[in-house]
């Protein structure tokens, strides 16, 4: 049982990588960019549903809904004024400037928010579990899981049908082309960072219910992020998910075996998906 | 009509006189300079040989790693390994380190030369959180606490004697001395050798291959030994460097040793703000970050962002560096590696 | 006055000059056919026109506008559409999306949409759901040309729609010419297979290495004056 | 005997069928044309006989080996040169050291052994002047003469040429013309993509014409060129 | 008079350890403020929590600054890379804030070879050992009726290896007093899942819970615990609820949680500088910023109390040998507590290195307006400071 129970837990652990992963595969798939900065993204974001709750008295949810358009905002700013202009083949441009936005980040958190760990008030529903037979599931966890599943189907619901998802495809096919379509690809890789940062709200909500957050805590969840996003293949949302099972689930069955083990399996894992499928497990067919 | 080949410019004639002093003045500096100038050129010399593998790996090779801190780490623990479990003299031990980062940069490379770009660099970051981990589990180097340098061993090192006589200081200011001679070495090395591999016909293979890989290939150059020989190279060079550091600092743990920060976006930095796949430009980079640090590290997170935020200016203001900002508006160049071919039909008023 | 207008267009791409200087005029409902040997400059020319190379605002101008220094998308929403050299079809979207990509973000009024589209091309309408790249090469190169129709533009770019297809696909394709001009648009045609572009243009301009050699109507031209506009002349 | 045989060689891309069971050999010291629309796979096939692709269907044999799963890099050592449709030099480097780049690696020699050849090539494609420029600053004439330099370097037996005289004028030409002839007088294997034909003709001896990635006749250039198929497919008009 | 004794002080003011250092600036104000802190010059260094840093800024005060004296404290990522270099450099150092055992065995080359271990020449720690952590959890649970059965949380770093390490950690003296412990293995810090480890202790039937996690992941682990139904009676936690905020993190979750307590403002003691007692400095803190004491307020204010103590004892401050003797004769009377390095309760290798403090039990209590409340529930090894009521188990 205690077997049943490791991997259940895998899982709904790799629920919450995927939601980390979502916001980076969708801005990773779409215009080839390695964003170093976005696990600090995400502890921006538990910081801003933090000022919503502490300032205005709202519950948590409900100021992450509130968060929702202005991280969109930030994300759509962010693209169209910074990383635009690093766009290229070449991906060190990109890498050098997401990684000073990282340290800026955390840093100007720092600053503003002290080192204290924070978490967002929590209530009944935090610890609360449901019994499943012999094993007991958080209510807590069972929602991030519900939430990546969710935010991965809207957002291949607006991939695939709508007009911005067409033009999403179409700019990450070939932006260029697309420009002579009449699409402005600057403003679509704004939106679609901003998208990505409405994800991270999410994301972000979820880290700071779980557990506390401080500045600095965001690249330690960056790597996962990144490895689900790989071995999911790039610009496979369900990919993304399958990523984010795969290393929670290794993870909490090299646990069982020793702690020690733990983020090593989980890495393990990442290298021998790579090892037999170097383009992930769903790549896209043409690239 | 026969025709000869050069690769010095008028400029490369002066920086070379102008470099032989240098360096002359630099194995000289522990005569006359105070030990903070001694620890800061031992700062300044080791980023430089590690940014120079990296430029080499990166600039040269089209591989971008953010995986150096393996081999960092990989050296550092093999330093300790030796001199603490094996007896090893430390510096015999700094110089077989290389080795260490060699046997880890072999499995590294069979695997990552499979993932392109993005993958890649992701690959390369993984990889070297998991030689962290594993590092982490050696229990008998102290596992996740990590473990000291006994004094014994640095005091009774090698050559300490000699200096603490010939230089009348004291033992730790010679030790600070050995380490800094060493470190000048490297440097040294490390610039020459790179220097001279793209002197020779391999070195013009590299250019090739990150110019036009298929074309390179079709003229018969083994792009995948060059990839392998770069890998390998900055592996063991990195290790090395890796070693001398932790030697200096004398106090090794996983998370130091491996720091993704310390040892590789660092010197992303100052690889790309100095002018990446040009050989001054980490040495212009290396200069600006040591500057950076001395002026404003007793700032907290403010010089962090700083630094951040200079990053990102810098990329986007003058994406070619510092270097490159001189050399497109001078067309200096210190380092030389342009074959020019002269006489026969080239008449020097021709030649342009 | 002309239509579209280039006067001394240069472009680069890095340290390597494509183009030097050229001057190209279009009229209403004419048709241009552009000629020239491999690497002559004329998918230069094209992309210059369209925004994806920037120039000097006065460079290029369309119905008496500068639009040199224009992005592409925003020369697309001024009427100047193009079908890119080698089709350049999104392979992540079916038929139906990629023409629709045509219309992205704007409601443009005028002959062509779906329908008119279908009945240009029917056999698009039977594969509307398919992947675009599954096409055969002719059928592909109908969805360029109609991806590029439904923003409906007043100049249409063709860049060697003929490439790469046998001689019957061509003949399907050329025939939609007449067509397209009758529901308005003016084209300029870049074309290698000589005789398709005399046949099928009100003039020609012929490049040789960046540069304009000759123009003139196709009757006008003789076969060798083009024989050393197109190879350079002995003399 | 013949220095280069495919047999069934086949390639696609996606769903395309770029190369389809292509099957010929090429006689020692033999000059072949290939001819064919635009797209036919012309470009492809080099690839797939250089190693820049590899096949997916079929047996390549260079000098009696079977090549098919050889890399570019040793089927350029074992001798066989080619030119870019499309020029790709390398660059950052100048003319001269796109040359030595070539002649060292693909002769595997020293620089100081290849000095003298590398310039003796750069004389005779009259590049000379431009030894020491980037490469990256050359007219597009002066890149094609460089593909052919950089593919002579090597020191090819078998050298394909991808489309090297378009665009040139009459003098140059002929000039080029010479340069090809005199390749071949030296015992070379010449395989040539052409669409001036002319200048084709007046090298090769044997003619081979593709479309849709299939063989539709080889053989004797005049017989080829009048064959009706080849006519109708190919020429279509009659410059 | 020549010039000011200048003393070197390093610590984590940005990073994830920064909330050590909260109260640095505010104690180092009150030094340079009193009389015997007139004659000093601070060079205060942030190590941004970063060892390397750490051995770095060390290295830039003993040469450029030219120090006297080192000070260091908080975590042995901090303590060790410093003194280390200090006992390398020959510069005489005193650090405090992480138990003697990291500090002095991480220091050794090889921590699994108790026969290789040396002591220092220059280095001085002061605070308490894992000892007397097991003496106070252990009187704490034994308040309690339990099954006896501990599950231990130790991370893969410094103080979790020395909590669980099989010769100077908890095993053998829990062994000793009766107690079984499950120790699934070392995790790595910033784990996201504690689902292996709470299976264990539910196989065990752990009726007690101890460890020295990180805040975060003892946050993780606490509330996956809830989730997957269990429920110790005990949860003695080392580091991850030192802070009141920390706790103030687990929401609800936090009340009746124990951990061992190093100084509070009960303390009856008083500053050897100006006579200030512990509860006035703690208040004097709470009016001068605005927050809630915190525990390393008392040890970094007593490490600046040993350089004054120190420093007025030698006669030539700049030679390190005079100072290094001068520390180790120090018997001063702090406001932690007694520091001297005669050894008392320490194993002869660590004798000369090594002052211990004294250490109490306490447990966080919910208060009715929300926030928590440190009460001492435990004083069986110093019945000198006093209790504010009794060990209660989780409910
Ligand atoms: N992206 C590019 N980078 C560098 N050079 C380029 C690029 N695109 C084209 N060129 C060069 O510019 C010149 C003109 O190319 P262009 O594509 O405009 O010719 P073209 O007349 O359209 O030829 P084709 O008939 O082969 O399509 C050629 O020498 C080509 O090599
Ligand atoms: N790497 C590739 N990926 C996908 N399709 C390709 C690739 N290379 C070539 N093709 C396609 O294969 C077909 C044949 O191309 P190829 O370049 O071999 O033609 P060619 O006969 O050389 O034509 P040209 O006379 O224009 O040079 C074309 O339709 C082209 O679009
Ligand atoms: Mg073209
Ligand atoms: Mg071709």
């Amino acid at each position: 049982m205690i077997w049943v129970d490791t991997i259940i837990q895998g899982i709904l652990l790799g629920g919450l990588y995927a939601l980390f992963a979502a916001g980076l595969s969708l801005v990773f798939g779409i215009m080839r960019l390695v964003n170093l900065a976005h696990g600090d993204l995400i502890v921006m974001g538990a910081y801003l549903i933090l000022l919503l709750v502490t300032l205005l008295g709202l519950p948590p949810f409900l100021a992450a809904v509130v968060a929702m358009p202005l991280m969109f905002c930030i994300g759509w700013c962010l693209q169209k004024f910074l990383l635009n202009r690093t766009l290229g083949d070449d991906i060190l441009p990109p890498l050098l400037v997401t990684f000073g936005l990282s340290v800026a980040l955390q840093n100007a958190l720092l600053e503003g928010f002290s080192a204290d760990s924070q978490r967002l008030p929590t209530d009944v529903l935090t610890t609360a579990s449901i019994q499943a037979g012999p094993i007991s599931l958080g209510v807590m966890p069972l929602l991030t899981f519900a939430s990546a599943v969710l935010v991965i189907v809207g957002l291949n619901q607006l991939f695939y049908r709508t007009e911005l998802g067409r033009a999403f495809r179409a700019t990450s096919d070939d932006a260029t082309t697309a420009s002579l379509m009449g699409i402005k690809t600057a403003n679509i890789f704004a939106t679609a960072t901003g998208i990505a940062l409405v994800i991270v709200t999410v994301a972000a909500l979820y880290l700071g219910l779980r557990a506390n957050f401080d500045p600095n805590i965001g690249p330690a969840r960056l790597i996962y992020a990144f490895e689900a996003v790989i071995i999911g293949g790039l610009g496979s949302l369900w990919g993304t998910l399958a990523g984010g099972i795969i290393i929670g689930v290794a993870q909490t069955l090299g646990a069982a075996i020793n702690p020690e083990w733990q983020i090593l399996s989980g890495h393990i894992a990442f290298l021998l998906v790579l090892l037999v499928r170097p383009r992930g497990l769903f790549p896209r067919a043409h690239d | 009509m026969s025709y000869i080949v050069t690769t010095q410019t008028r400029a490369s004639s002066v920086s070379a006189i102008a470099g032989i002093l240098l360096i002359l003045m630099l194995i000289a500096l522990p005569f006359f300079a105070g030990r903070g100038t001694i620890q800061d050129m031992f700062f300044i010399l080791t980023m430089l040989t590690l940014a120079q593998f990296w430029n080499l790996l990166a600039g040269y090779g089209g591989l971008v790693s953010i995986g150096q801190q393996a081999f960092v780490g990989a050296g550092a623990y093999a330093l300790f390994a030796l001199v603490i479990l094996g007896g090893f003299d430390p510096v015999l031990a700094v110089a077989l380190a290389g080795f260490a980062a060699l046997a880890i940069a072999v499995p590294t490379a069979f695997f990552a030369f499979r993932l392109n770009g993005a993958y890649f660099a992701i690959g390369t970051w993984v990889i070297a959180e998991v030689v962290r981990l594993i590092a982490s589990q050696w229990k008998s180097l102290g596992g996740g606490t990590g473990t000291s340098l006994p004094r014994d061993a640095t005091r009774d090192m090698w050559f300490v004697e000699m200096i603490e006589e010939t230089l009348g200081v004291r033992s730790a200011a010679a030790r600070d001395i050995l380490a800094y001679w060493i470190a000048l070495v490297l440097a040294l090395v490390t610039i020459g050798g790179i220097y001279w591999l793209l002197r020779t016909r391999r070195g013009l293979a590299l250019a090739a291959v990150r110019d036009n890989i298929e074309a390179a290939k079709s003229v018969g150059v083994d792009a995948g030994r060059m990839k392998w020989m770069v890998f390998l190279t900055s592996a063991f060079g990195t290790g090395v460097a890796g070693a001398l550091i932790y030697l200096q600092k004398a106090r090794i743990s996983p998370d130091a040793a491996f720091s993704v920060t310390d040892w590789t976006a660092y010197v992303i930095f100052i690889v790309v703000i100095g002018g990446i796949g040009t050989m001054e430009g980490p040495i212009i980079g290396v200069l600006v970050f040591f500057a950076l640090q001395s002026l404003l590290a007793d700032f907290g997170s403010w010089y962090l962002m700083t630094l951040g935020v200079l990053a990102i200016s810098i990329m986007l203001v003058a994406p070619r560096g510092l270097w490159g900002l001189v050399s497109e508006r001078t067309s200096l160049q210190l380092f030389p590696i342009q074959r020019r071919l002269r006489g026969g039909r080239l008449t020097t008023s021709e030649d342009q | 006055m002309a239509l579209l207008q280039t006067e001394g267009l240069t472009a680069h791409y890095g340290d390597f000059q494509a183009l030097f200087g050229v001057d190209i005029e279009l009229a209403e409902h004419e048709t241009v056919a552009i000629i020239g040997a491999n690497g002559a400059g004329k998918t230069t020319l094209m992309r210059s026109i369209s925004g994806v190379l920037g120039n000097a605002p006065s460079a290029v101008r369309f119905d008496g506008v500068e639009i040199g220094t224009l992005p592409a998308e925003d020369i697309v929403s001024q009427g100047v559409a193009m079908v890119p050299e080698g089709r350049k079809l999104f392979p992540s979207l079916s038929v139906e999306e990629n023409l629709l990509i045509g219309t992205y973000g704007r409601k443009t009024r005028g002959h062509w949409n779906l329908e008119t589209i279908y009945e240009l091309f029917p056999i698009l309408s039977e594969r509307r759901h398919n992947p675009g790249m599954a096409l055969s090469g002719g059928q592909q190169q109908m969805v360029a040309i109609g991806r590029a129709l439904m923003s409906n533009p007043r100049v249409l770019l063709c860049d060697e729609i003929s490439l790469g297809l046998a001689p019957v696909v061509i003949k399907d394709i050329y025939d939609a010419v007449p067509k397209i001009k009758q529901a308005g648009a003016s084209l300029i045609v870049v074309e290698q297979d000589i005789a398709q572009a005399l046949a099928v243009a009100d003039r020609v301009y012929c490049m040789m290495e960046g540069r304009i050699t000759l123009t003139g109507t196709p009757d006008s031209l003789s076969r060798d004056a083009i024989y050393d506009a197109y190879f350079g002349a002995s003399q | 005997m013949s220095i280069l045989a495919l047999k069934d060689v086949s390639k696609k891309f996606g769903a395309l069928t770029v190369t389809n069971g292509v099957t010929f050999d090429v006689p020692k010291g033999q000059a072949l044309g290939i001819i064919g629309p635009n797209g036919a796979g012309k470009s492809t096939l080099f690839n797939l006989i250089t190693g820049n692709l590899s096949a997916d269907a079929g047996r390549i044999h260079f000098q009696d080996r079977d090549v098919t799963r050889v890399s570019a890099k040793d089927r350029c050592l074992s001798g066989v040169g080619r030119s870019f449709q499309i020029p790709q030099p390398f660059e950052k480097l100048t003319v001269y050291e796109n040359l030595l780049v070539a002649a060292t690696h693909g002769c595997n020699l020293s620089e100081a052994a290849v000095q003298a050849d590398c310039a003796d090539v750069l004389e005779q494609t009259e590049l000379i002047r431009r030894a020491n420029t980037p490469a990256g600053q050359l007219s597009l004439l002066e890149r094609k003469r460089l593909e052919l330099a950089r593919a002579m370097a090597t020191q090819p037996n078998l050298l394909l040429l991808d489309e090297i005289a378009g665009g040139l004028t009459e003098g140059e030409c002929q000039a080029l013309i010479g340069t090809i002839k005199d390749i071949h007088a030296r015992g070379v294997t010449i395989i040539w993509i052409e669409h001036v034909l002319h200048a084709l003709t007046s090298v090769v001896e044997r003619l081979l014409v593709l479309d849709f990635g299939k063989i539709i006749g080889i053989g004797d250039p005049d017989e080829i060129m009048a064959s009706k198929k080849v006519r109708e497919i190919y020429l279509g008009i009659d410059i | 008079q020549g010039a000011k004794i200048r003393i070197g002080y390093v610590s984590p003011q940005s990073g994830p350890l920064a909330g050590f250092s909260e109260a640095d600036q505010f104690v180092i104000d009150g030094f340079l403020g009193s009389e015997a802190g007139a004659n000093f010059e601070v060079v205060v260094k942030d190590s941004q929590s970063n060892p390397n840093r750490a051995a770095e800024v060390a290295k830039e005060l003993i040469i450029d600054d030219e120090i006297d004296m080192m000070l260091v404290a908080s975590t042995p990522e901090t303590t060790n890379p410093v003194a280390t270099t200090c006992e390398a450099e020959e510069i005489p150092v005193i650090s405090t804030v992480a138990p003697w055992q990291p500090y002095f065995i991480g220091q050794q080359g090889n921590p699994g070879d108790p026969g290789s271990w040396r002591p220092f020449d220059f280095s001085f720690h002061f605070f308490w050992g894992l000892e007397d952590v097991i003496s106070v959890f252990t009187a704490m649970w034994g308040q309690l009726d339990t099954n006896k059965q501990v599950g231990g949380l130790f991370p893969n770093d410094g103080d979790g290896n020395a909590w669980g390490d099989p010769n100077v950690g908890f095993p053998k003296p829990l062994a000793e007093l009766g107690y079984g412990l499950t120790d699934p293995g070392r995790y790595q810090n910033l784990t996201d899942d504690f689902s292996a480890q709470i299976n264990a202790f539910k196989q065990a039937d752990c009726d007690i819970v101890t460890g020295v996690p990180i805040p975060p992941d003892f946050t993780t682990f606490w509330t996956q615990a809830k989730q997957q139904g269990f429920t110790p009676k005990a949860a003695s936690i080392g580091k991850a609820i030192l802070f009141p905020q920390a706790v103030k993190a687990l929401g609800d979750q936090g009340h009746n949680l124990s951990s061992e307590v190093w100084w509070t403002p009960n303390h009856p003691f008083a500053s050897s500088l100006t006579g200030t007692s512990a509860g006035d400095l703690a208040a004097g803190y709470a009016a001068a910023t605005g927050k809630q004491w915190t525990q390393p307020i008392g040890f970094v204010h007593a490490l600046f109390e040993m350089a004054a103590d120190v420093m007025g004892r030698v006669d030539d401050t700049r030679d390190p040998d005079e100072v290094t003797a001068a520390i180790a004769a120090s018997e001063l009377n702090s406001i932690v507590g007694r520091i001297a390095f005669d050894g008392a309760g320490l194993p002869p290798f660590a004798a000369a290195n090594v002052a211990k403090t004294p250490l109490v039990g306490g447990q966080w209590r919910l208060k009715d307006g929300g926030g928590y409340d440190l009460v001492i529930i435990d004083n069986s090894d110093h019945p000198e400071i006093p209790t504010g009521g009794t060990m209660e188990a989780i409910s």
